[in-house]
């Protein structure tokens, strides 16, 4: 019995290893206290004077695209940059996910509310997802712009239009009927299947389709979604010509989409035999139009697009306009704009491109 | 005295022996001392420690090094940030723990989302919906468990497959569309502040999850059982820990979770979609790991996790508000995640070294020679 | 005396504080099988580890053919003709038998590619050298311990190794195996190869050994010629004291029945398995390596499901499947693997001590900090086990205090029944006897045990009554008194011989 | 001898039980082939499809087919390199960016360099990205999915702030340049040519050299290859390098095959080809799968898309349809391991 000896109590090792529990957990509140607390002492003094926005001429514009690091966008931005500096804001941002998802830009929207930022311009993912994050903002005092790709309206002051939505899915309707000689199959290769704009032109088109009798012996058979991911719009456009031999002709309303199909269609057997349109850059079209594959496409220019968005911008903020129907503002050299109905408002009319005048634009 | 006594005294005989020899210094270890901090050195410098004291330090550099980070408005809108990923990251440190992994927790959430969508739209009461969806997530989880403890197939694997599988079926449900209409109380509920705080409301529920998966892996039996179920399977088998159940659970406790991160992301944003959340797996598992859970199992705690978590939500949101792009955040959060498995190699390494090149010289060389 | 082929002089080594070797100094002549003895922590695996390449000294002479060495890796080991069969087999589980054994220099054939067609009649070759039937083919997984020892033994073989190192390749072979391993070795020696053999086996070391070398405590003692010195002198400058009996038998009372297994049986594993445990009794479940013994004890705690039979425990059916009914019950299983299945070694030790008790040890599903640490303390010091803290991995204890802390964290559940697995495999003498005296101390306690061994002066020594088994099935039923070798070792191969 | 039982069991029934198991197993050795499922699977998926709309073997379907396998065979088989040493690299899709970002730099800032050229460079990058995960992992001894998961990021951090908004096009690149991915020899795209020779290449070395059955001893119980005197080190980090030298081959033919290579080239394609190789019967744990498989499991993966949309399956289902395959492949892969270890298990009864 000796061997299993008695126990002598000794050491409180025990005790030290609940104490380290404890002090894990007392340090993550003492670090969330200190947030909530402790620094934010500091708030009044530099925060809070900042977020009733400075009234003088010391404006601030943040520009959120869909995603960065997309040449359209970066055209889009270029104008928008421009047009601040004209307009006389005193600091212009740039922010933005690098992947276009819905909710990605709501922390990007939240960061500017809490910055103070007077006008943010932003072109929307989902029109809903960033809704509750713009309405924070606009109470805190900031002006919305949206601009591209429509937030619901309601989240907005106003929305800078390419051109009347209407207008480009016609155009489009127009191009591709031409170039399959007013018969015969076709199908849309689109961006996301949530795009505001994308679907407004796309519910256009079918119902442009349907009605006018021109184009009764064209069949819409499909509209497939690329998500304006190169490769997924490629092999989209792939997927397309076998599912439909019978193809006439794509119309992708996506810069990324026509550029990723035309990319397969001049690699393919059917280069010449499918017709290619929708929106597109001259700069990556340039070589489809020249080889053959694309005969006409459009785009209105997009850096516009920033530019306008960014006077709209500062009519808003100056309070010269609320965005309300008929209200006009001064849209640097591009002269007076009016605000339309919804608050919406028309850059211009989209150009044609053609291998004799695409030569003429660079972007 | 017994036979036994005997050989403690003869264990202490040889450590005597050992230490009158003329390498005294290195020997008198031999036999029995292990090595290990205790007491103040362990709480202090340990990894969960070290995961706070950098979550703290950061904390103040932001707050003097960016201008607006210390305000309540930061605390809310960080926080409301991170709860996906706080809550996914907390069953999820409980799966790593156990050796495994679950990947499809972002599809899980997708799919909960999307299903939220397709039923409310289909005019069923909120109420209905939520509990539902959160079905679906505790179903999702289920399957995983049922494939991996029961099937016994590898988790990696399996949930490479389920996490295609659920955003698959996410896109079955609700295709291409968005659902948007929610109740506004509810989703004004979940975008809710606690009067002057800045702290969401809903963080409420998020600290009580957080409690039940810290109490549940410190301080009950099943969490004990995680621990031993991570290092030596066999070992837990043997003092009647049920392996495969414990797993199983685990699993659904991940699906579960999910469905609820699913459910704070669709009212959050106020928009179902089928591709809520994707890509979320990786920053969640990143989390934790960088909250000091071993891939390999067996080691890590909540407190740890959750400063992993706060730390990388933390850099985000700062990084964020100085408009630095999010290129930084990637570059930063890839290196964080590296450097805190590598450092505490590369110490071990150099102090082992170090170790050796001391006894080198202390003992006599006789040789060796090349 | 001729050239030795290999000889290593005052080697050391540490590993942080601990010192693994102290003075490592081993010479091995060609010709000669040279025994290396000494007690668990003595510092034999860490010699050979330095010999093999894996460990480099941090002091010391290493010559090899009177050259002097320095290895940096395994490969330069090899390269000077030392191969290295270690305690535990280290195949590859998806590779083919054939390739496990010609791993890194497989047969080439044309193109320089890699020759199947070679390298299996190479194998094959090799296997009817030793005379086994072993598939060159089939892949290694699912092999039985001593087949792999067997490959493993193969594999140094194919090496043509000048100094072939067996660390304790025996543990796990039958005896027929064992002859033929010695077969082999003998054969070697007469090639003029040197050979290290260790083991804890002092019958094989005095049946096959020319010289022994003794070590204790990371440090030198002797050589001698075997057939110069008897097992005591060996054993007394092994443990550097006299050491009691190693087998302590004490008297017991045996009560009533506790453990009640009718007809089990597992398809294709074990089959009408029927025995009684009483109170106070120790029973010895003999057999060789492969008969079942585990597997029997497995499925009684409930580890493995039977598909046949019942198991009752104290008058009460046992759930099957189920090994957290049976330690409710009151079983408790020390399993014959350590550090896989007995311990959980990156564990602390106070978490190992209490994993058993980690349900009683909660109210309201919450475990007690307090209660665990003391249940901790109170078994760990009962048990006298040697560690700076609780809180040390218990994977920085010895192998000894490693077994203490699995028997603590059993008989903190108070057991009625323990089923110890070969409880002293590995263990050094002193622990060893000290194992056996907690052993039948436990049984004059009044505690059922069911023991499971592979040495026999154990089982002899120890069992009130012995089972012994057979290809799954038990063979013979041999109280203390009619319990020899020689009853149970027939018993253990009878049906094998009635079958030739 | 008092406690090593002893038998007088003969000894010499050796050869002749060794030669009717070997004829056996070797039958079943050929059933129990990991690539087997998964080519029946492709086989099936082939004729199913064809039989519903015969486009999908035309010549434009087979290029197609091809074309869209190329890329993700190459990628497989660099993974089943790093996975059967049980090891994984989750950095390959970022990996695949940076060197096509990096070839479309390469042409438009150097014009006229030559295309093989341009292949070394592309391939070199991507043996340094390699190098990098392969020294992370074994220098510092630290899991191979958290280093690169690490590196994922970093990579992938790195690709954005060199790239920025800039994108190249094909136009960018020479034209016999995107022809690799255009013209056909006996109906086989160049690009997919260059594929099949790595394939063929990595096949033998993993079956046909010491280094490469190496791998699997590795990858099979890492420890014994450490005590077996197997440089692991040095294999291991090997297999990184090579994962990246092919990523970055992967990473230069996407530049040829794809219009725009930018910041976001190969996002989310790790899990994609570690799914390929899974499908194809590579192990997750290491020790056994091979090349072959795997390059036949991203044909599948790849193909299973061209054929859903060619069968006009709703879009929306073939994700779910990629997740149920996956599953599948492990399952099988599972049953037949079961019914090999019974087997196993009865001819060890016997040996007994």
């Amino acid at each position: 019995m000796e061997l299993i000896r008695n126990y002598t109590k000794r050491g409180n090792t025990g005790k030290r290893r609940a104490a380290r529990r404890i002090a894990s957990f007392a340090a993550i509140a003492t670090s969330l206290a200190l947030i909530a607390t402790g620094c934010a002492s500091g708030a009044d003094t530099s925060g809070g004077g900042e977020t009733s926005g400075d009234a003088g001429g010391d404006l601030s514009i943040t520009f959120i695209p869909k995603q960065l690091n997309n040449p359209y966008t970066d055209v889009v931005l270029g104008g928008g940059e421009e047009g601040a500096e004209e307009a006389g804001f005193a600091a212009t941002e740039i922010v933005g996910p690098l992947e276009a998802s819905a909710s990605s830009q709501v922390s990007f929207i939240n960061a500017e509310t809490q910055a103070g930022t007077n006008v943010i311009v932003i072109a929307a993912n989902d029109p809903d997802a960033v809704g509750p994050a713009l309405e924070e903002a606009r109470s805190a005092g900031a002006k919305i712009v949206a601009f591209d790709s429509d937030t619901n309206p309601k989240y907005r002051d106003v929305f800078i239009s390419q051109v009347v939505a209407k207008g480009v899915a016609l155009i489009q309707v127009k191009l591709i009927a031409e170039q399959i000689g007013g018969a015969g199959e076709i199908a849309i290769l689109s961006a996301t299947a949530n795009a505001t704009n994308q679907n407004e032109w796309i519910k256009f088109m079918e119902e442009e389709l349907a009605s006018n009798p021109e184009y009764k012996d064209i069949k819409l058979v499909t509209t497939v979604y690329g998500d304006d991911d190169d490769t997924k719009s490629f092999q989209e456009a792939q997927g397309l010509m076998q599912a439909y031999p019978n193809l006439k002709g794509i119309i992708s309303p996506t810069t990324v989409g026509i550029a990723a199909t035309a990319r397969y269609l001049s690699t393919s057997e059917y280069k010449g035999k499918v017709a290619l349109t929708g929106l597109g850059l001259p700069n990556e079209m340039r070589p489809f139009v020249k080889d053959g594959t694309v005969t006409e496409f459009a785009l209105w220019d997009p850096a516009q697009l920033g530019y306008v968005a960014a006077f709209a911008g500062k009519a808003l903020a100056d309070g010269t306009i609320t965005g309300a129907e008929g209200d006009t503002f001064e849209a640097g050299e591009l002269g007076e704009r009016e605000v339309g109905e919804g608050g919406v408002v028309i850059v211009g009319p989209p150009t044609q491109f053609t291998a004799d005048n695409i030569d003429e634009y660079d972007f | 005295m017994s036979d036994s006594t005997r050989t403690a005294a003869a264990n202490a005989n040889a450590n005597a022996n050992a230490a009158a020899a003329p390498a005294a210094d290195t020997t008198k270890t031999i036999s029995t001392l292990g090595k290990g901090r205790t007491g103040a050195a362990r709480i202090l410098l340990g990894r969960d420690a070290i995961m706070i004291y950098a979550v703290v330090v950061f904390v103040l550099y932001a707050c003097i090094a960016i201008p607006r980070f210390a305000s309540p408005v930061t605390v809310g809108f960080l926080l409301l940030d991170v709860i996906p990923v706080l809550l996914i990251a907390l069953p999820m440190t409980l799966v790593i723990i156990t050796g495994e992994i679950d990947l499809s927790v972002a599809s899980i959430a997708g799919l909960t989302s999307a299903l939220m969508g397709v039923l409310w739209e289909a005019g069923l009461d909120i109420g209905t919906v939520l509990v539902l969806s959160l079905v679906a997530g505790v179903l999702a989880g289920a399957f995983n468990g049922f494939l991996i403890a029961v099937v016994g197939l590898p988790s990696l694997a399996v949930t490479i497959g389920t996490l295609a599988l659920f955003r698959g079926l996410a896109l079955v449900v609700i295709g291409d569309n968005a659902v948007a209409n929610f109740p506004p109380e509810l989703t004004g509920l979940f975008t809710s502040k606690l009067g002057a705080t800045g702290i969401p409301t809903v963080m409420i529920g998020v600290v009580v999850v957080a409690l039940f998966f810290g109490v549940l892996l410190h301080m009950t039996p099943f969490g004990r059982g995680l621990y031993a179920l991570g290092f030596s399977k066999e070992a837990a088998t043997f003092v009647g820990i049920k392996v495969n159940r414990a797993k199983f659970w685990l699993f659904v406790g991940t699906g579960s979770v999910s469905a609820l991160a699913g459910i704070y992301w669709t009212l959050r944003y106020s928009s179902a979609r089928s591709d809520n959340a994707s890509g979320l797996e990786l920053t969640v598992i990143a989390a934790v790991l960088l909250g000091g859970v071993s891939i390999f199992g067996g080691k890590g705690s909540i407190p740890g996790v959750i400063a992993g978590v706060l730390l990388i939500g933390t850099i985000n949101y700062a990084l964020r508000l100085g408009r630095i792009s999010d290129v930084v955040l990637i570059i930063v959060t890839g290196t964080l995640l590296i450097a805190s498995v590598v450092a505490p190699s590369i110490f071990a390494a150099f102090t082992r070294w170090q170790h050796d090149r001391r006894v080198r010289r202390s003992l006599p060389q006789a040789a060796p020679r090349e | 005396m001729s050239q030795p082929l290999l000889s290593l002089t005052g080697a050391a080594k540490t590993f942080g504080p601990v010192v693994a070797l102290a003075d490592g100094t081993i010479e091995i002549l060609p010709g000669e099988i040279h025994a290396l003895v000494g007690e668990n922590g003595a510092g034999k695996s860490t010699l050979v580890k330095i010999l093999a390449g894996l460990y480099h000294p941090d002091a010391g002479a290493f010559t090899v053919s009177a050259a002097s060495v320095a290895f940096r890796n395994v490969a330069d080991s090899k390269a000077a003709g030392i191969s290295v069969i270690y305690q535990e087999p280290t195949l590859f589980p998806d590779l083919t038998v054939a390739e496990n054994i010609f791993i890194g220099r497989q047969p080439k054939g044309a193109l320089g590619l890699i020759s199947k067609n070679r390298m299996r009649q190479a194998a094959r070759d090799l296997f009817a050298r030793l005379g086994v039937p072993i598939d060159p083919d089939r892949i290694a997984e699912g092999l039985s311990i001593a087949d792999q020892q067997i490959i493993e033994i193969a594999k140094a073989i194919s090496l043509d190794a000048k100094v072939l190192i067996m660390d304790e390749p025996t543990a796990a072979l039958s005896g027929v195996e064992v002859e033929r391993l010695f077969q082999v070795a003998r054969s070697l020696r007469e090639a003029g190869a040197g050979i290290l053999f260790i083991s804890h086996r002092f019958d094989e070391v005095f049946a096959l050994s020319d010289r022994i070398t003794v070590m204790r405590d990371g440090r030198y003692v002797a050589t001698h010629t075997t057939a110069d010195v008897t097992t005591d002198a060996i054993v007394r400058e092994m443990v550097g004291r006299d050491i009691g009996a190693l087998f302590p038998k004490s008297h017991s009372e045996i009560g009533d029945v506790v453990l009640h297994v009718e007809d089990l049986g597992r398809a294709g594993v074990f089959t009408n398995i029927s025995f009684e445990v009483r109170a106070g009794e120790v029973v010895a479940l003999a057999g060789l390596v492969g008969a079942g013994r585990t597997e029997v004890a497995r499925a009684v705690f409930g580890i493995d499901p039977y598909d046949s039979g019942s198991v009752s425990f104290l008058g009460t059916r046992l759930k099957r499947h189920d090994p957290q009914a049976a330690i409710d019950a009151g079983m408790g299983f020390v399993p014959e693997d350590r550090r896989k299945q007995g311990l959980v070694m990156d564990l602390s030790v106070a978490r190992n001590a209490t994993l058993t008790l980690r349900n009683s040890l909660a109210r309201f599903g919450i475990i007690s900090a307090g209660a665990e640490r003391r249940a901790a303390e109170e078994w760990t010091a009962r048990l006298q086990v040697k560690t700076g803290s609780q809180e040390y991995a218990v994977s920085t204890l010895s192998g000894g205090n490693q077994q203490k802390v699995v028997l603590a964290k059993w008989l903190a559940t108070e057991p009625k029944f323990l089923i110890v697995d070969e409880p002293t495999r590995g263990i050094d003498i002193g622990t060893k006897s000290e194992v056996h005296r907690l052993l039948s101390d436990l049984a004059a306690r009044g505690i059922a045990i069911l023991m499971i061994s592979s040495e026999l002066p154990e089982v002899l020594g120890m069992a009130d009554r012995v089972l012994v088994m057979h290809e799954g099935r038990i063979t013979a039923q041999l109280d203390r008194a009619d319990a020899t070798p020689e009853t149970v070792m027939h018993a253990a191969t009878a049906s094998l011989e009635g079958a030739k | 001898m008092t406690n090593t039982p002893t038998t007088q069991s003969p000894a010499p029934q050796g050869q002749t039980v060794a030669r009717p198991e070997s004829r056996k197993s070797a039958l079943g050795s050929l059933i129990r082939l990991r690539e087997v499922p998964v080519t029946v699977a492709l086989i099936a998926l082939v004729l199913i499809t064809y039989a519903a709309n015969p486009l999908f073997l035309g010549a434009q379907g087979v290029k197609d087919l091809l074309l869209n396998a190329t890329i993700m065979i190459i990628l497989a088989v660099g993974q089943t390199l790093v996975i059967v040493t049980r090891n994984i690299d989750l950095s390959v899709g970022s990996i695949l960016g940076l060197v096509a970002f990096f070839t479309g730099t390469l042409f438009a800032t150097v014009p006229g360099i030559p295309i093989i050229v341009v292949f070394v460079a592309g391939m070199a990058l991507g043996a340094v990205l390699g190098a990098v995960n392969g020294l992370l992992v074994t220098v510092a001894k630290v899991p191979a999915l958290v280093i690169t998961l690490g590196t994922l990021y970093i990579y992938r951090g790195l690709n954005n702030a060199w790239a920025g908004g800039t994108q190249y096009f094909a136009d960018d690149r020479p034209d016999e340049f995107g022809a690799l991915s255009v013209d056909t020899v006996l109906g086989f795209p160049l690009i997919t040519l260059i594929a099949i020779l790595v394939v063929i290449a990595v096949a033998v070395y993993m079956v046909g050299t010491r280094p490469g059955r190496d791998l699997y001893a590795i990858g099979s119980d890492p420890a014994a290859a450490e005590l077996f005197g197997i440089p692991v080190a040095r294999r291991v980090f090997l297999a990184f390098l090579a994962n990246g030298v092919l990523a970055g081959l992967a990473g230069v033919l996407y530049a040829s095959r794809f219009n725009s290579v930018g910041a976001t080239t190969g996002t989310g394609m790790e899990l994609d080809v570690v799914a390929a190789a899974v499908v194809g019967g590579v192990a997750i744990f290491g020790g056994s799968g091979s090349v072959a498989g795997a390059a036949i499991g991203a044909v599948l993966l790849t193909t299973i898309t061209s054929a859903l949309t060619a069968l006009r399956v709703d879009k929306f289902w073939q994700q779910a349809i990629v997740g149920v395959l996956i599953l599948a492949a492990i399952v099988i892969d599972r049953l037949a391991g079961i019914r090999t270890a019974r087997k196993l298990r009865e001819s060890e009864a016997r040996d007994v």
